[in-house]
C-alpha cells in the first residue's frame, strides 16, 4: 500500500481558551472518501481548515502525502514555514466551502484559471483548456463567461468545485457545499461530487446530507465535542449507532 | 444697485485661468494617485496583526485628519526645510496633498477591506496563492470596486483641495483669479466664473467617475 | 463725498495694513502693532487729530489691499505697495515714502567687506536668494560672475549665510536692514543698492482733497515739521541714520 | 530645533495666541450654529419641497458644495462689498463658512430623512398622525440619530476650514501664529504647535461626538 | 342590522398605465372575518392600503362606518380631504404591516402610547393604562421597556399590533403578518390574531396561511388579477374551489 495521502496524528486545537479539537487521529488512502458527521460546533469545520492550513494547529500532526503541512522542526523546535512553502502545501489540497466564495469580478473560466497561472504557473493557453475540461465536467462550460454575481447558487457551487479540482490536488475537501443552496439546487452539487468520488478522488467532507454521506462515503466519523465520537463503513454507522449520541443525533438529522 | 458686469477683463485673461484650473486638476491627480498608495498602506496597516504598525497607522489617519489642510500646506512648505527636506513649491504642495488625501482614502479603504467577505481571502489562500497574491489579485480588486462611489466623492473634495495651492503661489486657478483680481478689481466677475469653473470641473470629475464605475462594475 | 470732512468727523482713521512682515507691519512682543508702515499711518492720524492712536487698523491680506480701498473698508492704505503704472489706474498712490530695493548681507566678520571686495573676487563668491524667476538675472545685475544659489524662504536664506555656505545674502534692502538692526554686531550692509521701486500709501480714486491731505503728511514728514518722527522711525526700523533736509531751498526742486 | 526658544515665543505670545484660539472657536461655533439651521432647511426642501423648489435647492446645494470653501471665502469677502454690502472680514468668512455648512447639512439632513424606511411614514399615518407629528415624533428623532456622526464629521471640517480665513486677514488661530513666526522666525515650531492645537480641538469634538453617539444609541 | 363597517363600491386603483384594481366590491359588517388570498401581484397589499388611504384610489368608493375614505364631493367634483381629516379617518382603521415598522427609537410601551396620546389626545397616565392593557393582551406586557430592536420578530409585531388595536379601530387590517416571521415565530402571533377575532373585532388580513385562514375567517376572497376570482365561506373555497385558478392556487399553497 502506497503512503497514505492524509494522515492526522493526534490533532489539538484551541481558539484562545476553548478547546475545540481534542485530539484527532485519522489516516487516509488513496480513493477514500471520508465523511464527518456530526453537530454543530463540533468542530468539524475546524478540522477540515486545519488540514488546509486556514488555521494554525497547536499540537499534533497534519500530513499530506506524507509531508507535515504548516510546520517543521528546527533545532528540535516547531516552527512554521514560509509563506511560500505554506502556499505551497496549501495547494496539495483543494477545498470547497460552504458559501462557494467564487472571486466576484472574474468570470467562471477565470476563476478557475487564476490558480492554474498564478500557482501552477501554467501558460494562460494550458490554463484555459484545464479550465474548460473542468468546467465541462461539472456541466458549467456553457456559462464560462459569466460572472458569480450572474449564477445561481449551485451554478456557483458547481464552478468552486472545478475551480478547486482543476488545481490536480491530492485530496479535496469539502464544507458543507450544500448548506447554503435553496433544496431544489441541492441536487445538482452533490452529483458532481458523486461523480469526482467515482472517479477515484480522495476526498474529505463535512455534510448534514445524510443519505449523500451514506451513499458516498468509504467511511463515516462522528464528531463529538471536538472528539472522535465513532467512526465506521457507512453502513454500521446510520443503522447500529452504538453510542446514544450519535443514535440520537442521527434521529434529530432525520436520517431514514 | 448699480454695478455694470463687465466680463471683457476676465475674458482677457480666461486662458490663465484655463490653465490654472489644467494645474489643479494635475495636481489632484498625481496627489490622489499617491494618496491612493499612502492609504492602502495605511488601511492594510490599521487591520494588521501588529499592534505597533495598527497604532501608527491610526496615528496618522487621526493626526492629519483633524490638522487643517492650509496649515499641512504652509508646515511642508515652510517648516519642514529647516529640518533639511525642501522641495519646489509645486512639489511641497504635491506631497501635502498626497499625505492629506492618503488619510482620507485610508478610512476609505479600510471600511471596504472590512465589508469583505473573509471566504475572499481564503479561497485565494486555498488555491495556492500567497497572502501577497491573495491582496493583489483579489482583495485590492473587490475592494477598489466596491468603494468607488465613496473615493468619487473624496477625489472631488480633494480636487477643491487645490484651491490652497495658491496660499504658497502655485499657479493654479484661485492663484490667478486672485491675481486678475487684484489687477483688474473685477470682483464679481472674476469670482463668478471661477467659481463656475470650479463647480463644472466637479461636475464632469463626478461624471466621469461615474463612468468609470459602470465600466467596472462586476456583473450581476 | 469729502473723505477728509467724513474722517475728522468720525474721529478717527481706518488704515489697511497687514499683520505679519517685518520691518513693515508685525505684531511685536506685547501684541502691538508695530513697523514703518504702521509709523507712516499713525503721522497721518497724528496730522489729522493731533493724536497718534486715533486709528483703527484693518487687518488686511496683500490681494485686499485694492479692492479695501475701492469698497471703502478702509480710509488709506499703507502697506509696503509697490507703485505700477497698472495699480496706479486703480487706485491713487501718495508721495512714495521708501525706496525699496535688493541689497548684499554679509557677515560681519567675513571674507568681504563691501561688494567692490565681492565684485573682485568674481566666480569665487556664491549667493544665497529668495527663490524667484527672476532671481540669477537679479543677482548678476549687482555681482555678473557670482553663483546664486536660491532658497524657498528667507530665514534658510540666512542660515545658509552663517553657515558659510554662501557669502552673501541678496535680498530686500528693507528686511536686510531689519535684520543688521536686530542682529548690530554680526551681519553687515555691503552698501550697494539695485533694483529699485517706491514703497507708496494709497487711497481711493478721485478724491483731491483726501490724497493732497496724505501727501502733505508723507512730505512734511520726510522735508519739514515732522522730519525727526520720520528719522527716528527710519532709524528704529532700518538701523541707518538719516540727515535732515538741507535748511534754504527746497531740495525737491533743485 | 530651537525648542526652548520656541516654548518662551508661545509663551510671551500667550494671550494673542489665546485670543487667536478663541476666535478660532467662535468662528467656527457661529458658522456651524448658523449652517447647521440653515442647513436642516435646506435638507427639509430637498426632501419635502416642491418639484420646482427643490430643483433651486438643489442648485444652490450643488453650487455650494462645488466651489472650493477658500473660493468661497474670498468672493463673499469681496463681492458682498462690491454690491454694497458692508461686512468685516470676520462677518464675511463666517457668512461663508456657513454657506459651506449649510450646503453639507443639507444633504446629511436629506440623506437621513431619506434612509427612514417608508414603513415608517405608514406605521405613523395608520395610527392617525399628521405629517407635523410623523415628523417631530417618528422620523426627526431617528434622523437625528443618523446625522449626529456625519454632522460631528462636518463640525470638524468647518474648524479647519476657519483656517482660511487668516487670508483675509482675521486673527484666528493660524494668523496669529504666524504673527509669531513673522517676528521670531520659528516656523517649524510654531506651525507644528498650530497644528496640534487644531488636532486637539478636532480630537475633543470627535470624541465628545462619540459619548453623545453612545449616549442617545437606541438599545439593541 | 347595523350599517357596515367597511363598504367598498367599484374600487378601481392604478399605477401609471397597470391597473391594479379592477373593481372590487366589498361589504363587511360588524365582527366579520375576512381573508383575502391569491397569488403575489394580485393586488391584496394593495386593496389593504387604499382602505387605509396609504394609496390613493382613482374610482369607486371606500367607506368605513358609512363615511368615505380620502374624499369628498364638492360643486359636483371629487376633491381630497385634509391633510387633517385623512389622519382622522386613518385612526379609524388599524393597520398591522409585514415588517412591522415599530418605531426603532421608543420602548414597546411608547410605541403604543404614541397614537394614544397625539391622534386620540389622551392624557398620559390614561394613555398608559391603556397601552398597558393591549400590551398584556398579546402577552407583551413583560416587555413595555424594551426597545423594537432588542426584541424578536414575533414579538415586535405582537407589540404592533397592539399598538394598531390600541386605538380601537373600528376594522384592523393584516397585510401578511406572519411571511417576515421565522416559523417558529408565525403561531405566537396568528394565536393573538386569532384571539381578537374571537373577540369579534372587525378584520380584513391578507395571508399566506391557509389552514388559519380557513380557521379563522367568516368569509375568504381569493383575489385574481386585480378582480375578486371567487369569495365565499372558507369550507366551501378550501374544499370545493369553482375556478380551475383557485384550485391550482390552493394546490401550489399545499393547503391540506
Ligand atoms: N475563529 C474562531 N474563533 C473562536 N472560536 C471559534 C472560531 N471558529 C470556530 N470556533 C468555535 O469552535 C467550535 C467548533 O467550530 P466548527 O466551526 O469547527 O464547528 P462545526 O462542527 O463545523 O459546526 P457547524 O456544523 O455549525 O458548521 C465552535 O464552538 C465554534 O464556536
Ligand atoms: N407603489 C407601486 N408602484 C407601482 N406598482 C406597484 C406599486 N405597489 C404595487 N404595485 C404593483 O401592483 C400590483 C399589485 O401589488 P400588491 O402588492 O397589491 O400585490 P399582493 O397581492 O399584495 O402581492 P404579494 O402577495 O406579493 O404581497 C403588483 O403588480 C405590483 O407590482
Ligand atoms: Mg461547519
Ligand atoms: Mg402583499
Amino acid at each position: 500500500m502506497s503512503s497514505p495521502v492524509l494522515e492526522i496524528v493526534d490533532l489539538h486545537k484551541r481558539f484562545g481558551a476553548l478547546e475545540v479539537l481534542k485530539g484527532i487521529n485519522l489516516t487516509m488512502h488513496q480513493g477514500d472518501v471520508v465523511s464527518l458527521i456530526g453537530s454543530s460546533g463540533s468542530g468539524k469545520t475546524t478540522l477540515l481548515r486545519c488540514v488546509n492550513l486556514l488555521e494554525e494547529y497547536e499540537d499534533g500532526v497534519v500530513a499530506v502525502a506524507g509531508e507535515q503541512i504548516g510546520y517543521t522542526k528546527k533545532n528540535g523546535k516547531r516552527v512554521r514555514l514560509s509563506e511560500r512553502e505554506i502556499a505551497r502545501q496549501r495547494a496539495m489540497t483543494g477545498m470547497a466551502f460552504q458559501h462557494f466564495n467564487l472571486f466576484p469580478h472574474m468570470t467562471a473560466m477565470h476563476n478557475v484559471m487564476l490558480g492554474l497561472i498564478k500557482t501552477r504557473r501554467m501558460k494562460k493557453d494550458e490554463a484555459h483548456s484545464v479550465a474548460e475540461k473542468w468546467l465541462e465536467r461539472v456541466g458549467m462550460l456553457a456559462r464560462r463567461d459569466h460572472y458569480p454575481g450572474q449564477l445561481s447558487g449551485g451554478q456557483q457551487q458547481r464552478v468552486a468545485i472545478a475551480r478547486a479540482i482543476a488545481m490536480n490536488p491530492q485530496l479535496m475537501l469539502f464544507d458543507e457545499v450544500t448548506s447554503a443552496l435553496d433544496p431544489e439546487l441541492v441536487n445538482e452539487v452533490l452529483s458532481v461530487v458523486r461523480d469526482l468520488a467515482k472517479d477515484g478522488m480522495t476526498m474529505l467532507l463535512v455534510t448534514h446530507e445524510m443519505q449523500f454521506a451514506h451513499d458516498v462515503s468509504s467511511k463515516v466519523i462522528f464528531m463529538d465535542d471536538g472528539r472522535i465520537g465513532e467512526e465506521g463503513p457507512p453502513d454500521q454507522l446510520f443503522r447500529q449507532p452504538k453510542s446514544e449520541r450519535l443514535a440520537a443525533f442521527l434521529k434529530s438529522s432525520k436520517f431514514s | 444697485m448699480d454695478y455694470n458686469f463687465n466680463f471683457a477683463a476676465v475674458w482677457r485673461d480666461f486662458d490663465l485661468l484655463m490653465s490654472g484650473l489644467g494645474l489643479g486638476l494635475i495636481l489632484a491627480v498625481i496627489s490622489i494617485a499617491i494618496g491612493c498608495f499612502i492609504g492602502l498602506l495605511a488601511a492594510f496597516g490599521m487591520l494588521s496583526k501588529n499592534r505597533a504598525i495598527r497604532w501608527v497607522s491610526a496615528g496618522y489617519v487621526s493626526a492629519i485628519r483633524n490638522t487643517p489642510i492650509l496649515v499641512l500646506i504652509l508646515f511642508t512648505f515652510f517648516a519642514l526645510p529647516q529640518l533639511g527636506i525642501r522641495f519646489g513649491k509645486i512639489e511641497s504642495f504635491i506631497v501635502t496633498l498626497s499625505v492629506y488625501s492618503g488619510a482620507y482614502l485610508t478610512e476609505v479603504f479600510r471600511a471596504g477591506l472590512i465589508a469583505l467577505p473573509t471566504g475572499l481571502r481564503e479561497a485565494g489562500l486555498s488555491i495556492g496563492l500567497t497572502e501577497f497574491g491573495t491582496k493583489l489579485n483579489l482583495i485590492i480588486p473587490v475592494m477598489f470596486r466596491n468603494v468607488l462611489p465613496s473615493l468619487s466623492n473624496n477625489f472631488i473634495s480633494l480636487f477643491k483641495d487645490t484651491s490652497l495651492a495658491a496660499a504658497i503661489a502655485v499657479p493654479e486657478l484661485t492663484f490667478y483669479a486672485r491675481k486678475i483680481n487684484v489687477e483688474t478689481f473685477r470682483v464679481i466677475e472674476t469670482w463668478m466664473i471661477a467659481s463656475l469653473m470650479y463647480v463644472l470641473a466637479c461636475y464632469v470629475i463626478a461624471a466621469v467617475l461615474r463612468q468609470v464605475e459602470t465600466r467596472l462594475a462586476i456583473p450581476r | 463725498a469729502d473723505k477728509l470732512q467724513d474722517v475728522l468727523d468720525r474721529g478717527y482713521l481706518i488704515a489697511g495694513s497687514g499683520s505679519t512682515n517685518a520691518p513693515w507691519h508685525f505684531k511685536d512682543e506685547n501684541n502691538e502693532l508695530v513697523g514703518f508702515d504702521i509709523d507712516m499711518l499713525r503721522l497721518i492720524a497724528k496730522g489729522l487729530f493731533d493724536d497718534p492712536t486715533k486709528i483703527e487698523f484693518v487687518n488686511q491680506s496683500g490681494d485686499a489691499r485694492i479692492p479695501n480701498l475701492a469698497t471703502d473698508k478702509v480710509d488709506v492704505t499703507c502697506q509696503f505697495m509697490t507703485v505700477t503704472a497698472g495699480r496706479a489706474q486703480q487706485v491713487e498712490f501718495t508721495h512714495p515714502y521708501y525706496r525699496e530695493g535688493v541689497g548684499l548681507m554679509l557677515m560681519a566678520n567675513g571674507d568681504y567687506a563691501n561688494h567692490a571686495e565681492l565684485l573682485a573676487a568674481g566666480d569665487d563668491v556664491t549667493v544665497s536668494v529668495l527663490q524667484n524667476v527672476y532671481a540669477e538675472e537679479m543677482v548678476h545685475a549687482a555681482l555678473p560672475e557670482a553663483s546664486v544659489d536660491q532658497y524657498e524662504s528667507v530665514d534658510l536664506m540666512y542660515q545658509a549665510l552663517n553657515s558659510g555656505r554662501s557669502a552673501a545674502a541678496a535680498t530686500d534692502q528693507s528686511s536686510l536692514s531689519w535684520f543688521i538692526a536686530q542682529n548690530p554686531d554680526r551681519y553687515l550692509d555691503a552698501g550697494y543698492g539695485w533694483n529699485p521701486q517706491s514703497y507708496s500709501c494709497a487711497v481711493k480714486p478721485g478724491d483731491q482733497r483726501w490724497l493732497n491731505f496724505v501727501n502733505s503728511v508723507l512730505h512734511e514728514a520726510m522735508t519739514g515739521v515732522e522730519f525727526n518722527t520720520y528719522a527716528a522711525s527710519f532709524k528704529k526700523w532700518f538701523g541707518a541714520e538719516l540727515s535732515p533736509p538741507k535748511i534754504g531751498f527746497p531740495v525737491e526742486f533743485k | 530645533m530651537e525648542i526652548v526658544r520656541a516654548f518662551d515665543a508661545i509663551w510671551a505670545a500667550r494671550w494673542p495666541i489665546l485670543d487667536g484660539i478663541a476666535n478660532t472657536l467662535l468662528i467656527s461655533g457661529l458658522s456651524i450654529l448658523f449652517g447647521t439651521a440653515l442647513g436642516v432647511g435646506v435638507g427639509l426642501l430637498l426632501s419635502y419641497g416642491g418639484r420646482i423648489v427643490r430643483f433651486f435647492v438643489r442648485v444652490y446645494s450643488d453650487f455650494l458644495r462645488g466651489t472650493p470653501v477658500f473660493v468661497l471665502i474670498l468672493a463673499c469677502f469681496y463681492i458682498l462689498s462690491v454690491i454694497g454690502l458692508q461686512l468685516t472680514a470676520f462677518q464675511a468668512g463666517i457668512f461663508a463658512l456657513m454657506l459651506f455648512c449649510s450646503s453639507h447639512v443639507g444633504e446629511i439632513v436629506r440623506g437621513a430623512l431619506q434612509a427612514i424606511p417608508p414603513g415608517q411614514t405608514e406605521a405613523a399615518k395608520s395610527i392617525g398622525l399628521t405629517f407635523r407629528t410623523t415628523f417631530f415624533s417618528v422620523l426627526l428623532p431617528q434622523a437625528l440619530r443618523q446625522i449626529l456622526p456625519t454632522w460631528v464629521n462636518t463640525a470638524t471640517e468647518i474648524v479647519k476650514a476657519s483656517t482660511l480665513l487668516s487670508i483675509i486677514g482675521v486673527v484666528e488661530l493660524l494668523l496669529s501664529v504666524q504673527q509669531v513666526i513673522s517676528r521670531t522666525y520659528l516656523s517649524l515650531e510654531l506651525y507644528f504647535f498650530a497644528g496640534f492645537v487644531f488636532f486637539l480641538i478636532n480630537f475633543v469634538i470627535e470624541k465628545a461626538g462619540r459619548i453623545v453617539e453612545r449616549k442617545i444609541a437606541i438599545p439593541t
